[in-house]
């Protein structure tokens, strides 16, 4: 077993995640990390760039790594060494982040993903959501833009909310629709988007349930992650279901992805050194 | 202006009595010793059923019940947590969403295992899938009765014969072996007796709608007239007293030119549109939904949701003379079990019959047996009648599926459509 | 004079239309609905009434023999400086808003810096107004949001970046500032603005000046409001003056052209099939159901994913020639699928065209629902302005119903409005 | 072109081009060849077509329209939370796609494909057109004496839109036909289980879905063939998982759906797709009274499938444990087309008795003509990565 370099590209519908780690063994160091918001721009153009970046900042050369992972929309990224799927690599990235956690919630811009899994990241069951998109993170920035409020200011609001008004309709534009409505009415912003968490809350318990997961620790990654709001709602539903779940974030979250690519790819380039010296 | 006293009728608060007893009898089978059936509303043989003192209970009527205390989306949330799709019935889902939350019945005790899954899977195939999965909860026995689909429109005597074969050689000895008790053709053909004369009165409240004003509503109304029969009492004489009551009470109404009883317990006399309804009504919304209609002043004065527990405006009736058959008819004629030109056929003559403004059509998400081909059957309609059609989408017991400024906006634009197409006086119709 | 007001009120704009007892239209109005029903009918009635002045302006300088042949320019004139005058109106009502929302710990300490950078925005945002008010100069939008807002981005992210600093805080101040700019009652005296509009013009001399002087005297009275569209019943109107807006669209559709049978509209969220008789009653109709999947929205959408103005996705479509087969229309993952197209490299004028074909292949299903074409064929609502739309349109009603006469009104956007209108003079006069 | 020569390319372009053939030119020009000749329709999930191959009529299978047909009128008749298939099977019919065809039948299935035989009647009452009722009682002397009767009257039926009788030994031939055909459609099956590399699904798929739109007998040919040219391709094994894809038995996905499972690292060995050509698991006696032998061949061994009822319910749901284990795969996709009410609603049941036999699953819902395929990628690929792994 030898000390190897290893790297995590994790390109999503927003914003690419690159991360870089040294592994020998169970000896894990990270050594750097960027994100590059997309808007508008070539996605694979900018990972080359962001990509770069990082490694100069961590004071690495492209020829160092040993196993470049991707995740994310990165099937086609030249400069990877293999491919993981995003529920294979959350699982991992969470796991890392917090190795209590036996669940992890993705919550992106347009699907939201529970993942199961064993303490050494082995997944052991996953659902996606899928179809109408009013319970997604695109949903909530719409809505967000409209009533002015800033990424960072939801979760805040959300908290102060005295009584959630809750979003009814299933389809997204009818029920931004609704939510044009409630300001017409005089709802107060923090109910608006309380009302917005506590329907992606209920959404994602019931993906969670349907997935087994029922108790301890639930690591959530993705874009919505550092949405304190949401996490809050996550755990009410949680509690209103009776069912003994903890929803917890990290700051580093949004690389949950890149990070489990990133020890995936150490995994496999291991096995792979000791199948070709089997072979 | 205080509120005028709500008025209630006497066959109301039978029935409300009868449904009562019902449930205790179903909640106290431990102390009395009595077996349960589960079983549909469609083709039901509850006859058959009383022969072998077997009560009934049917999930369809619990999911209704637990729509309208609006109880029914906790359940279905509950069902979809377990696995069950978004996509797919939600009676299914609030029954079973129901059994995880301790399986009360309205009179607030625990509902009891069935000892018998009565399958008789009449016009509707989520049925089989629904007491397969139920089997799968009570490992009690599944009692299949496969009534065929009158596909090109009538029945046959292979048909007939299949049905009355499953009867005698599945249906009956199972029934027999759960219950312990021996079958008697005679029990049967008595109960039968009772069940046609209960057919009769119904038969002839139903017709009513075709007075002006009409003292029924054939929709909002017609479910409760239909309640006895559709479910665990015909053929006792509970439902031969109940329909004899109920039709005094309508010829009463006819006499003073009263309309139906609102749910605000007033009468409903200014009727300005006419209507003839297609499809279940939604249970979560019932009364905001029937107040959209009185207070536009529509009236529904037939529907075809009060046929799914069987024809009879259209000449059937129990027969005790040939007992086997007539319950292997009955099966066979139930309004969703009767093809779509079938179906087409009987909207149009009611229309016509009942001289309506037109057809109004409550597509349900959940029941692909009533709702896929709707919009072939309004296109039909309109195209014989010659008088326009309506669509509105709501679900049975999904609230979230109950758009209440979607339902209104398009009924409003309906009635708003016949007064306005009234004035413009002889504008030609749509038919090609 | 008696005026009778039609105002529909949609999910994404308002409109009015002024009518005399005549029948004839006077004045039409447009704003954004966005959350404040009662400033939307307020805002588009006053636009309406404002577009009836310059009606009456046109009547009035038709009697004078020097400006014979001349009026259309005049008047073109006066309403541009008109529209400029209202224009920095706002402009500096945004700009003071924008002052006064900078405050809490998201601008500790830094609230000089975001101040300067935010004057510094609003005075090129000033200077760049003139250009977009010149002679000849076609705007992006009728609505201050859009007009200012795209050009708040780009002086926004240029002064920001010279001055080192982040334009996503500027950007938020923005996007809550514009909400309650919007969200004002309009301001009144439109009399003095067109005094305003007036000296600021190239025109001068007294043979112009007292026509318009007496047209702008003449007080417009309110005789009769109808209200319609999706927002109808948060009206402060009473029931007698609403109106489905199915019924409005198809008695509108008829007094443009009395001769049409079939309506297609489609507006922001819902799309609708009419079938109306010879008098202009409806007899059939058909909405789509509770997805507003292939809406005008929907449009909104891939506008904003791709940083585009609504205006200019038509355009860019019409360039295509190898259209790329869209299935979904939900308005959400309309992004998604794009961005997915994107990355599989087809182009965007491909992809763009395919994307109104879905719309249209929606609203063609709802036809056929409605009972399918008749000739002859009225299409309205914001898309029927939408060029790459109408050609599909074009197109598939021909290969489905045959050689059918399609009327596109400029002004369709109005149909429910003039619909709701004709019913206002009808309550009164008939 | 035909036999030895033909290589997996030459059969994959001739199926391809029936596949994606909306105006059933193969089917047209078999009609035309001979005067007199009628063509009769049928949809998923399960006719007896040896009955329209006896009547000398070519049986065509409908599965809706795909992902590459424009559905205009076809949602005029259908509210959104509805399946697909009817909407673009009523498209074909109402842009006179199938104005050649005498005779449609419509099995049972589900509600909304029952409904649609109600619709064919009355859009296209000069059509033929049949529901075809099989019985959900399993018992030879109950439900197996009905299915005989039935079966008399659909021969009935298509003797008279043919205005020929057809005699036992035709239907004989007929099922001899069809015999060989399911023979060597369990052969290629195998093979696949054996070697998936050599034969992916992509392909097999297509080549099924062409069978059933073309003459029995020149099928088998191209059965043959295929294995013969499949077995010589030089394709690489690659490191992928074996799954099998259950729940796809009416509404068939896109062809790109398929390739993406493929693509994300899964090897399909076992699916149900187009499933009429192998639901019946033997031979049909070719002796004896033939509507008897279709009959009891059903009632005794077809397969099991959402749309059948399963009598016992200790045993539901090991049909597709047993499958798994005779395929040798690794997992299950349950891909079920979006409000497919019938797979919906087995779901639950199937996976349970999976997940009691430790075999591992999952599930998605698609429609014919779903565009997205990232999150199928996704789901299938982070499947085969949790097989890989950790298996």
């Amino acid at each position: 077993m030898s000390e190897l370099i290893t790297t995590g590209v994790d390109i999503g519908s927003g914003c690419i995640k690159t991360v870089v780690f040294k592994v020998n063994g169970d000896k894990v160091e990270w050594l750097g990390k960027e994100t590059a918001r997309i808007r508008n721009r070539d996605p694979f153009q900018l990972t080359n760039e962001a990509y770069d970046h990082m490694l100069k900042t961590a004071g690495v050369s492209r020829s160092d790594v040993s196993y470049v992972a991707s995740t994310g929309d990165a099937e086609n990224l030249s400069f990877a060494t293999g491919h993981f799927y995003s529920m294979t690599t959350h699982g991992r990235g969470g796991l890392y982040l917090n190795p209590e956690a036996r669940a992890v919630l993705d919550i992106g811009a347009l699907n939201g993903r529970a993942i199961r899994m064993d303490g050494v990241g082995k997944v052991l069951s996953y659902k996606m959501t899928s179809q109408c998109a009013s319970g997604s993170g695109q949903f909530l920035e719409n809505i967000a833009r409209y009533l002015g409020i800033a990424q960072d200011e939801i979760g805040t609001l959300s908290m102060q909310a005295d009584d959630p008004e809750k979003v009814s309709s299933i389809c997204a534009v009818l029920a931004e629709t609704d939510v044009i409505n409630m300001v017409s009415r005089g709802i107060s912003a923090s109910n608006i988007l309380k009302g917005i968490h506590v329907s992606m809350a209920v959404r994602l318990a019931k993906l969670l349930k349907s997935i087994g997961a029922v108790d301890g620790i639930v690591q959530v990654t993705g874009g919505l992650a550092l949405d304190a709001g949401l996490v809050a709602a996550l755990n009410e539903a949680a509690e209103q279901e009776k069912v003994n779940l903890k929803a917890v974030s990290h700051p580093d979250s949004i690389y949950a992805g890149a990070i489990g690519a990133a020890l995936w790819g150490a995994f496999r380039h291991e096995k792979l050194a000791r199948l070709g010296q089997a072979a | 202006m205080s509120k005028p006293e709500a008025i209630k009728e006497p066959s109301m608060e039978m029935q409300k009595a009868m449904i009562a007893r019902n449930y205790d009898a179903i909640t106290s089978k431990q102390e009395t010793g009595r077996k349960v059936s589960s079983t549909f509303v469609p083709g039901n043989l509850n006859e058959l059923l009383m022969c072998f003192d077997i009560v009934n209970n049917l999930p369809e009527i619990n999911a209704i019940q637990a729509g309208m205390r609006k109880a029914s989306g906790g359940y279905i949330m509950e069902a979809e947590k377990s696995g069950h799709s978004e996509d797919v019935c939600t009676y299914v889902k609030a029954d079973i969403g129901q059994m995880s939350k301790g399986n009360i019945a309205p009179n607030g005790k625990p509902y009891p295992n069935p000892d018998v899954l009565m399958l008789s899977y009449t016009g509707c195939y989520t049925f089989m899938k629904w007491f397969e999965l139920l089997r799968e909860e009570y490992k009690c026995p599944t009692l299949m009765l496969h009534v065929p689909y009158e596909g090109d429109g009538h029945s046959t005597k292979n048909m007939r014969d299949y049905i009355v074969k499953q009867l005698k050689e599945v249906v009956i000895p199972g029934l027999e072996q759960v219950s312990g008790v021996k079958f008697d053709i005679d029990r049967l053909r008595q109960y039968l007796r009772n069940s046609a004369k209960a057919e009769d009165n119904l038969v002839w409240c139903l017709e009513q709608g075709k007075v002006k004003p009409s003292p029924i509503d054939a929709y909002f109304g017609g479910v409760y007239y239909i309640g006895p029969i559709f479910t665990a009492f015909r053929g006792t004489e509970d439902a031969v007293t109940y329909y004899e009551m109920l039709r005094k009470e309508v010829q009463g109404r006819i006499e003073n030119h009263q309309g139906p009883l609102t749910p605000e317990g007033t009468y409903f006399n200014d009727q300005k549109y006419r209507l003839i309804v297609e499809g279940p009504p939604n249970w979560t919304n019932f009364r905001e939904f029937w107040k959209m209609f009185y207070d536009e002043g529509a009236i529904v004065v037939a529907s075809s949701y009060t046929k799914v527990g069987g024809l009879y405006d259209q000449g059937f009736r129990h027969d005790p003379d040939n007992p086997l058959e007539s319950l292997a008819d009955y099966c066979l004629g139930c309004y969703t079990n009767l093809n779509l030109p079938t179906r087409v056929d009987l909207l149009a003559k009611y229309v016509e019959e009942y001289e309506a403004d037109g057809l109004l059509i409550n597509s349900i998400k959940s029941c692909n047996s009533f709702s896929a081909g709707q919009l072939m059957i309004m296109k039909e309609v309109e195209r014989r009648t010659g008088r326009p059609g309506a669509f509105i989408e709501t679900d049975l017991v999904d609230p979230r599926y109950f758009s209440a400024a979607n339902v209104k906006n398009r009924l409003e634009s309906y009635f708003q459509m016949i007064e306005q197409k009234r004035r413009g006086g002889g504008s030609k119709t749509v038919a090609a | 004079m008696r005026c009778f007001i039609g105002i529909d009120l949609g999910s994404t704009t308002t409109k009015a239309v002024v009518m005399d007892e005549n029948l004839q239209i006077l004045g039409r109005g447009i704003t954004n609905s966005r959350s404040n029903y009662d400033t939307a009918a307020a805002v588009s009635k006053q636009e309406a009434l404002i577009d009836t002045r310059l009606t009456l302006f046109r009547r009035a300088l038709g009697s004078v023999p020097e400006v014979s042949g001349k009026v259309d320019e005049i008047l073109s004139d006066l309403e541009r400086n008109f529209r400029h005058v209202q224009f920095l109106e706002q402009l500096e009502d945004l700009e003071q808003t924008c002052v006064a929302n900078i405050k809490g710990p998201r601008f500790a300490g830094r609230e000089k810096v975001v101040i300067e950078a935010l004057e510094g925005t609003f005075s090129r945002l000033r200077d760049s107004s003139a250009a977009q008010y010149a002679p000849g100069v076609k705007r992006k939008s009728d609505f201050f949001r859009d007009l200012a807002g795209a050009e708040f981005m780009s002086h926004g992210e240029a002064v920001c970046k010279e001055a080192g600093l982040g334009f996503d805080l500027i950007l938020n101040v923005y996007d809550k500032s514009i909400i309650e700019v919007e969200n004002r009652p309009p301001a009144g005296d439109m009399e003095g603005k067109f005094v305003r509009a007036l000296e600021k013009g190239t025109m001068t001399g007294s043979s112009i000046l007292a026509p318009v002087q007496s047209a702008l005297a003449i007080p417009l009275e309110e005789t009769y409001v109808v209200g319609t569209g999706y927002g109808r019943v948060r009206l402060p109107f009473p029931k007698e003056h609403i109106r489905s807006e199915i019924l409005c669209h198809g008695l509108g559709a008829h007094m443009m052209y009395p001769d049409t049978r079939t309506v297609l509209d489609i507006g922001g969220q819902d799309t609708k099939g009419i079938q109306v008789d010879p008098v202009g009653i409806v007899e059939n109709f058909q909405m789509n159901d509770r997805c507003a999947a292939g809406c005008g929205r929907y449009l909104g959408y891939i506008a904003d994913e791709m940083n585009m103005g609504l205006h200019e996705l038509g355009p860019l479509a019409m360039k295509s020639n190898k259209q790329v087969r869209i299935n979904s229309t939900c308005t959400v993952f309309a992004g998604a699928e794009l961005r997915d197209r994107l990355a599989l490299g087809e182009k965007r004028e491909d992809i763009l065209a395919g994307l109104h074909r879905a719309i249209i292949l929606r609203a063609m299903s709802i036809l056929s629902r409605a009972g399918g074409v008749k000739d002859q064929f009225t299409f309205t609502g914001g898309v029927a302005k939408n060029e790459a739309a109408v050609r599909e349109l074009r197109k598939l009603i021909k290969e489905n119903y045959g050689d059918v006469t399609i009327n596109i009104d400029p002004d369709s956007i109005y149909t429910g409005a003039l619909g709701g209108a004709t019913f206002a003079v009808r309550a009164v006069v008939n | 072109m035909s036999g030895k020569n033909r290589t997996v390319a030459d059969i994959m372009a001739v199926c391809q081009e029936m596949f994606e053939d909306l105006n059933f030119t193969y089917a047209r020009k078999w009609k035309d060849a001979k005067p007199g000749r009628k063509v009769v329709g049928f949809l998923p999930v399960y006719s007896p077509i040896e009955m329209i191959h006896a009547a000398g009529c070519l049986p065509l299978g409908i599965f809706g329209g795909g992902d590459q047909m424009e559905v205009i009128h076809g949602d005029a008749y259908y509210q959104s939370y509805i399946c697909r298939i009817p909407r673009s099977t009523i498209e074909l019919g109402v842009t006179n796609r199938l104005d050649f065809v005498d005779g449609m039948i419509f099995p049972f299935v589900c509600d909304v494909i029952r409904n649609l035989s109600g619709i064919w009647k009355l859009m296209f009452p000069n059509v033929w057109s049949k529901f075809f009722d099989t019985p959900q009682n399993y018992d030879k002397s109950i439900g197996g004496t009905y299915y005989v009767q039935e079966l008399k009257e659909l021969k009935e039926g298509l003797e008279a839109m043919t205005g020929r009788k057809i005699s036992d030994a035709d239907i004989q031939r007929s099922i001899g036909l069809y015999n060989e055909n399911r023979r060597l459609i369990r052969e290629v099956y195998a093979f696949r289980a054996k070697q998936p590399w050599l034969a992916p699904t992509s392909e097999v798929y297509v080549l099924m879905r062409a069978g059933l739109m073309m003459d029995v007998e020149e099928h088998n040919q191209m059965l043959k063939d295929y294995m013969a040219a499949a077995a010589k391709e030089d394709r690489p094994k690659r490191d992928n998982v074996r799954i099998s894809i259950y729940g796809s038995f009416c509404e068939q996905p896109p062809l790109n759906l398929i390739k993406s499972i493929e693509m994300a690292g899964c090897y399909v060995v076992d699916d149900d797709y187009s499933l009429n050509n192998r639901f019946l698991m033997v031979d049909v006696p070719t002796s004896g009274d033939p509507l008897e032998a279709l009959a009891t061949t059903y009632i005794e061994n077809s397969v099991e499938t959402s749309c059948k009822y399963v009598p016992d319910g200790k045993v539901k749901g090991q049909f597709h444990v047993d499958a798994v284990k005779a395929c040798g795969a690794e997992g299950v996709i349950y891909a079920t087309p979006s409000f497919c009410d019938p797979a919906l609603l087995d779901r639950p049941m199937v996976c349970n008795k999976l997940s009691e036999a430790g075999i591992p699953y999952i599930a998605f819902k698609y429609a014919e003509n779903s565009g997205q395929m990232q999150p199928i990628r996704e789901q299938a690929g982070t499947f085969a990565d949790s097989i890989k792994l950790w298996s």
